[in-house]
Parts: C-alpha cells; sequence; structure tokens
C-alpha cells in the first residue's frame, strides 16, 4: 500500500503525470489559440523546450533584492499546486481526500497569486510592484464568487471533500447542470486565477510589461510558467472533479480496472473540453481594464453566485421539507 | 492633492517606438503634459541639404517607414512644381495607387495596434494577416514591401502590365470583405467598446484651435482633407468621398480610418480601371530654378507638409518637413486633460503617433510645481485604483 | 554512466536552447519599416511561433535582442543597459541596412552609427527593411551560432580582429562625453 | 468648402502689414514684419476665417532667419505671413498665445535653429540628445558639422 501511495504520488496519476499533462495542456493551449488566429501554432514539445531552455539561463538578481525570498517564491507557488492536485480525484477517488479537503486545494490554489504579488514586491521594479499590487487586488475581486461557486456542490452534496462530491454526482447527475450559474462563474473564475486573458491585467504586456514576471530570469521564470501550467491542469480538474463527475463514471463497469480506465479517460475528457472553452474565451475578448473587472466582478458574478446561493438554499429546504 | 509628474518611456512595449511623457497631474485629473520624442532623431533636414534630387528622395522615403510613399511624394510633386513640370497622366495614377495602397495598409496597421494595446490579440492577428495582402500588391508593383522607392521627380519608376492590374483587381473583393467583418467587430465586440468609447474627447472647437490633422480631426467633425482641398496627382478626377464622423473619441477615430478603409479600394479600383495610356514619366532637369513651394499631401496619419525652397542648384535650400503626428500632438495634450490617466494609452495610440517622422516635440504645461515622480507603471496603478474607488462617472 | 548523463543532458539543454529562442526588438532609431517587418514575422502569414520564437516585452525574458536603426545620440545609452539586462547567453541582430552600418542615415549629426559601434552584434541582415523569410533566416543563422558555440565552449572562436572603423562612421569610444 | 479667397480680400485685410502676392491660384504670400506678426495672424484668423495653422516654415537663407507662417481655412487658401529676423539678434514674441499649435513648432525651430521666442511658456530643448553642447544649431548655415568630433556629420567628399 505505501508503495502504492508513492507511485501514486510521484509518478502516476502523481508529479510525473502531472508535469507531462501541464506541458501538453500547455501545447494545446498555445495551438488552439493560434489555430483560432489562423496561424499554424508551436510544436509538439515546444513548452518542454521553453522549460528546459528557461532552466539554463542565467539567474540575474536585480539590485538589492532579497535572494533567498526570490528563490523561494516560485518553489513555494508549485508545491503549493502540486499538492492541491493530489486531492484531485483523477483515477477513481483520491487517496489522500479528506473532509474539507475542498477548503485545502481552493486555499493553496491562491498561493500562486501571492507568490506573484511577493515576488512582484521584492523585485523593486515598477513595473513587477504595480503587477503584483495588480494581482492581488483581482483575487479580491474574483475570489469571492470563485469561492462561493466552488462551494455551492459542497453544500448541496453535504460533504468537504471533493472526491464524495465527485461521487454524489454519480447518483443525482452533473453539478454543470444543476447549477449552471455556478458552473460558468467557476470558469470565468478560474480564468482570472490563471491571468489569461480577458483578465491577464496582472501581466499585460503592452502596460505593464509582464508584471510580477518581469525581472524574473533563469529557473525562477521556468518554475513559474510551470506553476501556471500545473495550475491549469489541477484547476480545470477540479471544476471537472465539482461540476462535471470527475473520473466517476455514471454507470458500472464490471471490471474494476477497466471502469478506472474509463474513468480516467473521463477525467481527461473532461479537463480537454474545460481547457477548450477556456482558451476560446482567452482568444475571443480583449483585455478589460481593472476597474471594469471590478464592475463585472461585484456586478454580475457575485450577485450571479448570490442567486445560485439562493436557488440551492432552496432546493435543499424543498428536499428537506418534503 | 500636490500636483505629480508621472514620466512614461522611453522604452516600453506598448510603444513600438520610443518616446517620452511627463504626465503632470493635479489630484487624480491631468492638467498638462509633456513629450519627449526626440529618441528617434537623426538630423534629416540636415542631411536633405547636401544631397541632389536624386539621392535624397531615399533618404525622404525613410523618414518614416510606414509613410514613405507619402514623404517621397510630397517632396516630388514640389520639386515637379517648381521646374514646372507636366507629369504624365499615367504616372500620377500609379502614384495614387501606390498612395491609397499605403493609407490601406497603415490604417489596417494601426486598428491591429490599437486591438494590441487594449489586449485584443485575436483582431491584431487577423488585422495583419489581411495587411499581407496590401503588401503582396505593393511588392508587385514596385518590388518592395515598405520604402518602395517608386517616386521620382518627373514620375514614377514602374510600370503596371495590364495583366498585373487584372491581378490586382482581383484581390481587392476579399480585402473589402474583411474590412466589412471589421466594421462589425469594431461596432460588436464589447471588450473594445468598453475601451473606445468616449475616451479622448475632442470637441469641434477644440480640434480647429489644435491644429489637429487627418482622422484625428475628421473625427471630430473638421472636414479637412488634403486630397479634396488642394489635390495633386490624380485626386481631382477620381470620385471618391471625404470620411468624417461627429462622436470625436476614440471610437469616432476608429470608425473614420475604418471608413477611409472602403473609400480607398474605391479608389484604386478606379484607378486601376481607368489607368491611363502614355508614359510613366518625364525626364527631369538636375538644376531647379530659384523658388519656394509649400508641399501638401495627405498622409496616412494626416496633412504632411514639405516646405521647399530651391536656389538654382541640385539641391535644395532647406527642406522642412512637418509631420502629421507632430501637429496631432497639440490635441494629445489637450485630450489628455482634465482626463483620467487610466486612459493614457488608448488616447496615445489614437492619433497614430508616427514618432519616428516627428522626431521633434511638445510641451503643454504650464504649471511648474512638482513635488513627487511617479513612473508609467504607477500611473496605471493609479488609474485603476481611482476607478475602483470613484466607478466610471 | 556519469559522462552518459552529463552529455545527454547537455544534448537536451542544447536542444531546448535552439528551440526556443525568445526575442526583443528595441528600436534605436530606425524608421519603422523593420520594425513592422518583425511584428509581421509573427503574424499569420510567417508565424514564427511554429519555431518557438515568441516575442517578449522584458529584455530579461528574451535571448535574442532585434535592434533596428541607426543608434541615435539619445538612444546610446538606453541601448547599452537593455543589452546589460539581457541574461547570458544572449545574441544581438542588427535589423537592416541602418543596423549594419548606419545605412542610408550614416554620418548624419545625430546618429552615432550602426549597431555594433555600441554593442557586439552576432548576426546583421540586409535589406530595407528585410523581409519577414529573411528575419526568420537570421534568426535560424543565429540559432547556428548558438549550436556552433555551444560545441565550442564559447563565442570566442569566432571574434574579430580588431577593425578599421567604418569610413563615416564617427568614433566615439564607449562611454565618452561628447566635447 | 467656400470658394478660394481673392488676392483683394487678402490685401484688404493684410495690405497693412506689407507687400501682398499671389503666389498661385490657393496661395497668397504677405511680407510683414516681426513686430507685426501678432497682428497681421489676429486679422488673418478672425478676417479671413484662417482657423487652421499649416506650419512654420524656418529657414536660414545667410543673411537672415527667415519664418513663414502658413494659415489655412475652409476657402482652401493657403495665407504664407514671412517676416525676417536679423542673425545677430535672432529673436521675436511668440505667438503661441493666439496660435496653440505653435508652442511646438516654435519650440523646435528654437531647438534646431537657435531663435529665440520671448514669451513662449516653455523653451527647452526637444530634439537634439541632452548632451548636445549649448549654442549649436544644425540648421544653421554656418554650423559644419566637424569631422573627428562626435558630431561627425555629413562625410567632407558629400559636401
Amino acid at each position: 500500500m505505501d508503495l502504492l501511495l508513492v507511485i501514486y504520488v510521484l509518478l502516476f496519476p502523481g508529479f510525473l503525470f502531472l508535469l507531462a499533462y501541464g506541458f501538453l495542456l500547455q501545447y494545446l493551449d498555445r495551438k488552439i489559440a493560434a489555430r483560432m488566429q489562423a496561424r499554424v501554432g508551436p510544436p509538439l514539445l515546444q513548452p518542454v523546450a521553453d522549460f528546459i531552455k528557461m532552466l539554463g539561463k542565467e539567474v540575474i538578481d536585480p539590485a538589492g533584492v532579497d535572494r533567498a525570498a526570490f528563490d523561494a517564491a516560485p518553489l513555494m507557488a508549485l508545491a503549493a499546486v502540486m499538492t492541491a492536485f493530489l486531492y484531485i480525484p483523477i483515477v477513481g477517488e483520491s487517496p489522500f481526500a479528506f473532509q474539507g479537503d475542498l477548503v485545502l486545494v481552493l486555499y493553496l490554489l491562491t498561493l500562486p497569486t501571492i507568490a506573484l504579488f511577493l515576488l512582484g514586491w521584492l523585485s523593486r521594479n515598477v513595473f513587477s510592484s504595480v503587477g503584483g499590487v495588480r494581482a492581488v487586488t483581482m483575487l479580491f475581486i474574483y475570489e469571492v464568487p470563485f469561492f462561493l461557486a466552488l462551494l455551492m456542490p459542497a453544500l448541496m452534496a453535504g460533504s468537504w471533500s471533493i472526491s464524495e462530491i465527485a461521487g454524489w454526482q454519480q447518483e443525482h447527475g452533473w453539478f454543470a447542470l444543476l447549477q449552471p450559474i455556478g458552473f460558468v462563474v467557476g470558469l470565468i473564475g478560474l480564468q482570472a486565477k490563471l491571468e489569461r486573458q480577458p483578465f491577464d491585467i496582472p501581466e499585460a504586456e503592452t502596460e505593464i510589461v509582464a508584471g510580477p514576471w518581469t525581472e524574473l530570469t533563469g529557473r525562477r521564470l521556468a518554475l513559474m510558467h510551470l506553476t501556471m501550467q500545473v495550475m491549469l491542469v489541477a484547476g480545470s480538474g477540479l471544476i471537472a472533479a465539482l461540476f462535471l463527475g470527475g473520473p466517476l463514471l455514471p454507470w458500472n463497469i464490471s471490471p474494476a480496472w477497466l471502469a478506472t480506465i474509463a474513468g480516467f479517460l473521463m477525467f481527461l475528457g473532461k479537463t480537454l473540453l474545460i481547457l477548450v472553452i477556456l482558451a476560446s474565451l482567452k482568444v475571443a475578448t480583449g483585455r478589460i481594464r481593472i476597474d471594469q473587472l471590478n464592475d463585472i466582478g461585484w456586478k454580475y458574478l457575485a450577485s450571479a453566485t448570490i442567486l445560485q446561493v439562493g436557488i440551492v438554499l432552496l432546493m435543499d429546504y424543498i428536499r428537506v421539507g418534503t | 492633492m500636490p500636483e505629480v509628474v508621472l514620466p512614461i518611456g522611453p522604452q516600453h512595449p506598448a510603444l513600438k517606438e520610443p518616446v517620452n511623457f511627463k504626465v503632470i497631474v493635479d489630484g487624480e485629473t491631468i492638467v498638462g503634459l509633456e513629450l519627449d520624442v526626440s529618441y528617434t532623431h537623426r538630423g534629416i533636414e540636415k542631411a536633405a541639404e547636401q544631397r541632389d534630387f536624386i539621392r535624397v528622395i531615399p533618404l525622404l522615403e525613410r523618414v518614416c517607414g510606414i509613410c514613405s510613399h507619402a514623404h517621397a511624394q510630397a517632396f516630388c510633386t514640389g520639386i515637379e512644381e517648381i521646374m514646372h513640370l507636366e507629369v504624365p497622366p499615367r504616372a500620377q495614377y500609379l502614384r495614387t495607387i501606390v498612395a491609397e495602397l499605403e493609407r490601406m495598409h497603415s490604417h489596417i496597421l494601426w486598428l491591429g495596434v490599437a486591438a494590441h494595446v487594449v489586449g485584443f490579440n485575436t483582431l491584431f492577428m487577423w488585422t495583419w494577416r489581411d495587411r499581407e495582402t496590401t503588401q503582396d500588391i505593393l511588392e508587385e508593383m514596385t518590388g518592395n514591401r515598405m520604402n518602395y522607392g517608386m517616386n521620382e521627380v518627373g514620375g514614377v519608376r514602374r510600370d503596371l502590365k495590364p495583366g498585373q492590374i487584372s491581378s490586382i483587381l482581383s484581390r481587392l473583393p476579399k480585402l473589402e470583405e474583411q474590412i466589412g467583418k471589421y466594421v462589425g467587430m469594431v461596432r460588436g465586440e464589447e471588450t473594445m467598446l468598453l475601451r473606445f468609447r468616449g475616451i479622448g474627447k475632442l470637441s469641434k472647437a477644440e480640434a480647429l484651435k489644435y491644429g489637429t490633422v487627418g482622422p484625428t480631426a475628421r473625427a471630430s467633425g473638421v472636414d479637412y482633407d488634403i486630397r479634396r482641398d488642394d489635390p495633386s496627382i490624380a485626386y481631382a478626377e477620381v470620385p471618391w468621398k471625404v470620411v468624417t464622423d461627429t462622436s470625436g473619441d476614440v471610437y469616432g477615430r476608429t470608425l473614420v480610418r475604418i471608413g477611409e478603409l472602403q473609400e480607398s479600394l474605391g479608389i484604386i479600383r478606379y484607378c486601376l480601371e481607368h489607368l491611363p495610356e502614355g508614359k510613366i514619366g518625364i525626364p527631369a532637369p538636375k538644376v531647379a530654378p530659384r523658388g519656394e513651394i509649400l508641399s501638401r499631401y495627405e498622409a496616412p496619419r494626416g496633412e504632411l507638409v514639405h516646405f521647399i525652397r530651391t536656389n538654382d542648384t541640385d539641391r535644395v535650400e532647406r527642406l522642412d518637413i512637418r509631420t502629421p503626428t507632430l501637429a496631432n500632438w497639440t490635441s494629445v495634450t489637450v485630450s489628455l486633460v482634465n482626463q483620467n490617466i487610466a486612459d493614457i494609452p488608448v488616447i496615445v495610440a489614437a492619433i497614430d503617433p508616427c514618432l519616428s517622422c516627428t522626431s521633434r516635440i511638445t510641451i503643454l504645461s504650464e504649471r511648474g510645481r512638482r513635488t513627487a515622480e511617479m513612473t508609467w507603471a504607477q500611473l496605471v496603478d493609479h488609474g485603476q485604483r481611482f476607478y475602483r474607488k470613484w466607478g466610471r462617472s | 554512466m556519469g559522462k552518459i548523463t552529463d552529455s545527454l543532458s547537455r544534448r537536451l539543454a542544447n536542444w531546448a536552447r535552439v528551440n526556443s529562442p525568445w526575442i526583443s526588438v528595441f528600436n534605436t532609431g530606425s524608421c519603422n519599416a523593420c520594425d513592422i517587418e518583425v511584428i509581421a514575422t509573427l503574424m499569420p502569414r510567417f508565424d514564427v511561433e511554429r519555431f518557438g520564437i515568441l516575442a517578449k516585452g522584458s529584455p530579461r525574458h528574451a535571448d535574442i535582442l532585434i535592434v533596428t536603426g541607426p543608434v541615435t545620440m539619445k538612444q546610446e545609452s538606453r541601448l547599452k543597459r537593455i543589452w546589460e539586462q539581457m541574461p547570458e547567453p544572449k545574441y544581438v541582430i542588427a535589423m537592416g541596412a541602418c543596423g549594419a552600418s548606419g545605412g542610408v542615415f550614416q554620418g548624419l549629426y545625430h546618429v552615432v552609427g550602426g549597431v555594433e559601434s555600441v554593442i557586439p552584434v552576432d548576426v546583421f541582415v540586409a535589406g530595407c527593411p528585410p523581409r519577414p523569410d529573411e528575419i526568420i533566416n537570421a534568426v535560424v543563422a543565429c540559432l547556428k551560432l548558438m549550436k556552433e558555440d555551444l560545441a565550442q565552449g564559447g563565442r570566442e572562436w569566432r571574434q574579430k580582429p580588431v577593425q578599421s572603423p567604418m569610413p563615416g562612421t564617427t568614433t566615439r569610444e564607449p562611454g565618452e562625453v561628447p566635447a | 468648402m467656400t470658394g478660394l479667397l481673392g488676392l483683394e480680400e487678402v490685401k484688404s485685410a493684410l495690405e497693412r502689414f506689407g507687400t501682398v502676392e499671389q503666389v498661385r491660384s490657393n496661395r497668397i504670400k504677405v511680407k510683414t514684419i516681426p513686430e507685426k506678426i501678432h497682428e497681421a495672424l489676429f486679422r488673418a484668423q478672425t478676417l479671413l476665417a484662417c482657423d487652421h495653422l499649416i506650419q512654420i516654415s524656418a529657414l536660414d537663407n545667410g543673411q537672415s532667419f527667415e519664418l513663414i507662417y502658413h494659415l489655412t481655412g475652409p476657402h482652401g487658401t493657403v495665407i504664407a505671413i514671412a517676416i525676417e529676423l536679423p542673425r545677430d539678434r535672432p529673436e521675436m514674441p511668440t505667438t503661441s498665445d493666439i496660435l496653440p499649435p505653435a508652442g511646438i513648432y516654435e519650440r523646435q525651430i528654437y531647438d534646431l535653429l537657435g531663435i529665440v521666442f520671448t514669451g513662449h511658456p516653455n523653451l527647452k530643448r526637444i530634439i537634439l540628445s541632452e548632451d548636445w553642447p549649448e549654442n549649436e544649431f544644425p540648421l544653421r548655415k554656418d554650423w559644419k558639422p566637424r569631422p573627428k568630433t562626435p558630431y561627425g556629420g555629413v562625410r567632407q567628399e558629400e559636401r
């Protein structure tokens, strides 16, 4: 059992799979965007080449920077996201599942933003610090609706474990259908979390060069890029588990190993579906100003989520009442 | 809040060319703006005095790579007038075709860059894809994608074969269709509208007062277009109309430019279909008589002026170039005054600044009380905090 | 075993480096034509993302700096600073006739000269402006140099002997304050 | 666009400042003196409806500096108001108070030709590099680029 756990964490479906899948999703993301923009797009191994190249580049410490903190921030972000991934069901339930892992995962997924803020703040570069501040500001805007939207399935399923919520959907149907508003808000929040258009405000190239990323070089840059890739996997996996039933099948297949494989394929299919939606959103929109995001975030996203909360409570009340 | 000076630039990704702004802010409102665009100053006007009429043209084409034909043409038509040369109509038509193709490529390019500034990269890509059509036609006509080398004193250097005419004509409908799509996208895409509408407003009176030219002026309802008011080359013979708009904001400038794209297509088509027979140039004397001329031409960005003084030699005594961007800078400073600092990038992009043309510059502020300095980035942040606090009103 | 992994990792690093050249563009006083052509290179017709080339705003992220235009007096110090900001290994491409020698602007009173009079240049591209395919070719040539450098263990092997200044270009020592 | 201005019309408005001549069908040139330029521009603006300053052309003809204000309006006629300034004392009052766009042009002329516009709100270096020496104005005819110095300028053999 211990050996199996080690394999689960390190090889499959743990870190190794996570990295490979992260690179694949990154490639698909860029490819889809390129095809929609009438371009050919990058070759399959492009993200891998980018990553290895960045690892090999010179590391420059901007003047007056705390080196240790500067090195630690990307590592912290990466570690947090990779840990979060372990709680997401990929083949059947996660072996680490416990009551409340949903909250832990949400918390861990917030850490990269904090790391970005930290990097921007440490860089002593105005572009970086503005980018960092923007990242945190955005966090405050989208986090509330995003959290609320993601906690609604927990409320309805009566469990705080992602795997159990996924299991609940086996019997009652997908939350994407039961809570469509929450699903949409979740996707938008994920897009904002990943800082992709129209929410790439913290790294708006035409405004603040590359935001908190500006002063990053070499392996720090590589690790931050990797963090974002992994977060794409973890985030879409989380949405898939919460709203699309995760890897669990709605019907029973007799041999257990066949069910596991089918579940895994379900997971792949669902995350890819989410990726396609996110990539299309990225291609079809321009960047909004942060004040406009504020408007959208509080006026529409937040009220939509609260509406969803109301609906869920009402449904709960009716169900319990009858 | 005390007045704050915010320096921006000179190296910045939004600016494909180097420029430096100093924005003077009183509280949250801009009260003045100082621009330093001298980073690309090379000294062309001095050099022009030392090269003869044949060798000066390549130099003038490189005043600006985007409107290179406009510069060469303003100069050539000026010198031709001083020399009293009758340029064959075929040459004039060919010049017109190249000039309008250049206008199209410049406007499409601008649309793409404007989309890029607001982060809408897909439109950026699409516009530049379609721009390749005009580049192909230009390359086929002149032999180069930019800096065409088409003009010379007395005519043009390359002729069009009948086969080329039909091949160019056959490519235009596709372009027309794409331009139609842009109209839809600009009018319908929410993120673009959010960033364009009501930004950088300039009333008609202000536009006149501050001497704006080109699409910037026409978007404010100023009905000036040198192609009609002081026609050179073939513009007097071609049916077309001046595009204006009354909104005066960035959105209006976008619409004017797209409208001009459609007009340009019409002009090109007419010129190709009615291309007169004959020579494409006449030999020009090496020496120009004593004289002076103010040669005006409507470049893609607005009225371009070459003041030429000659003195019985084979080179100019003085060539004074006034580029459209220079004329428009004052209006930028004005449309920024009393605006919120968060809108600077879009407003500056909206006049389609061409700094390599300008390499000179501007000033507005009278008040010099400076207490603190901020950078571009802080400025952006500043604006956002303001918006968060006070909303959009 | 150590040897094998060592050579393997080095081959992997070289492969990655050659397959992921990121560029950054800096205008030192060009007429824009070169800048526009560089952007056109990133666009659907030429789409250099096929080769892994990405344009980056920050010189800190770039492997190749593309410098367009003759270097004007005002941009000289800024160009130097940008170059110093780039992490090793870094390469410089000088765009067009102006980047190579000052081109049509050679000898003008506000122009220092070609890019090489300020920072070391690895690849020159001819043309005014160079076509996008020539730019791609230049990047490929730059990648070849990169490979060669990796094989030779540095760029010393191709350092030119001291050259005489080009006629017409001004002789201004780096850092010299004008009279 | 209204019709072109006639010579007589311009004469009646600007004759008092100096000679008025028709250069071309749509171009009328007025020669005046620096002291009167302000008033001449004002009358051109109010009486002749010239609402657009095209350019202030500045040149050094060897003996003196010439400044030519080109104005136009909805009539499409370009009115050129020319003045000459002595080389030894290149100074004149600014016109940026009645013509806002003139501010930029004057600053540029100041930088390249060394003509001082008194009363200009912000007459500062604008085009040349910050380490360019004071009192060197490249567009003056007697300014020769010196080989061997940083401002090598145009090659000797080309001159």
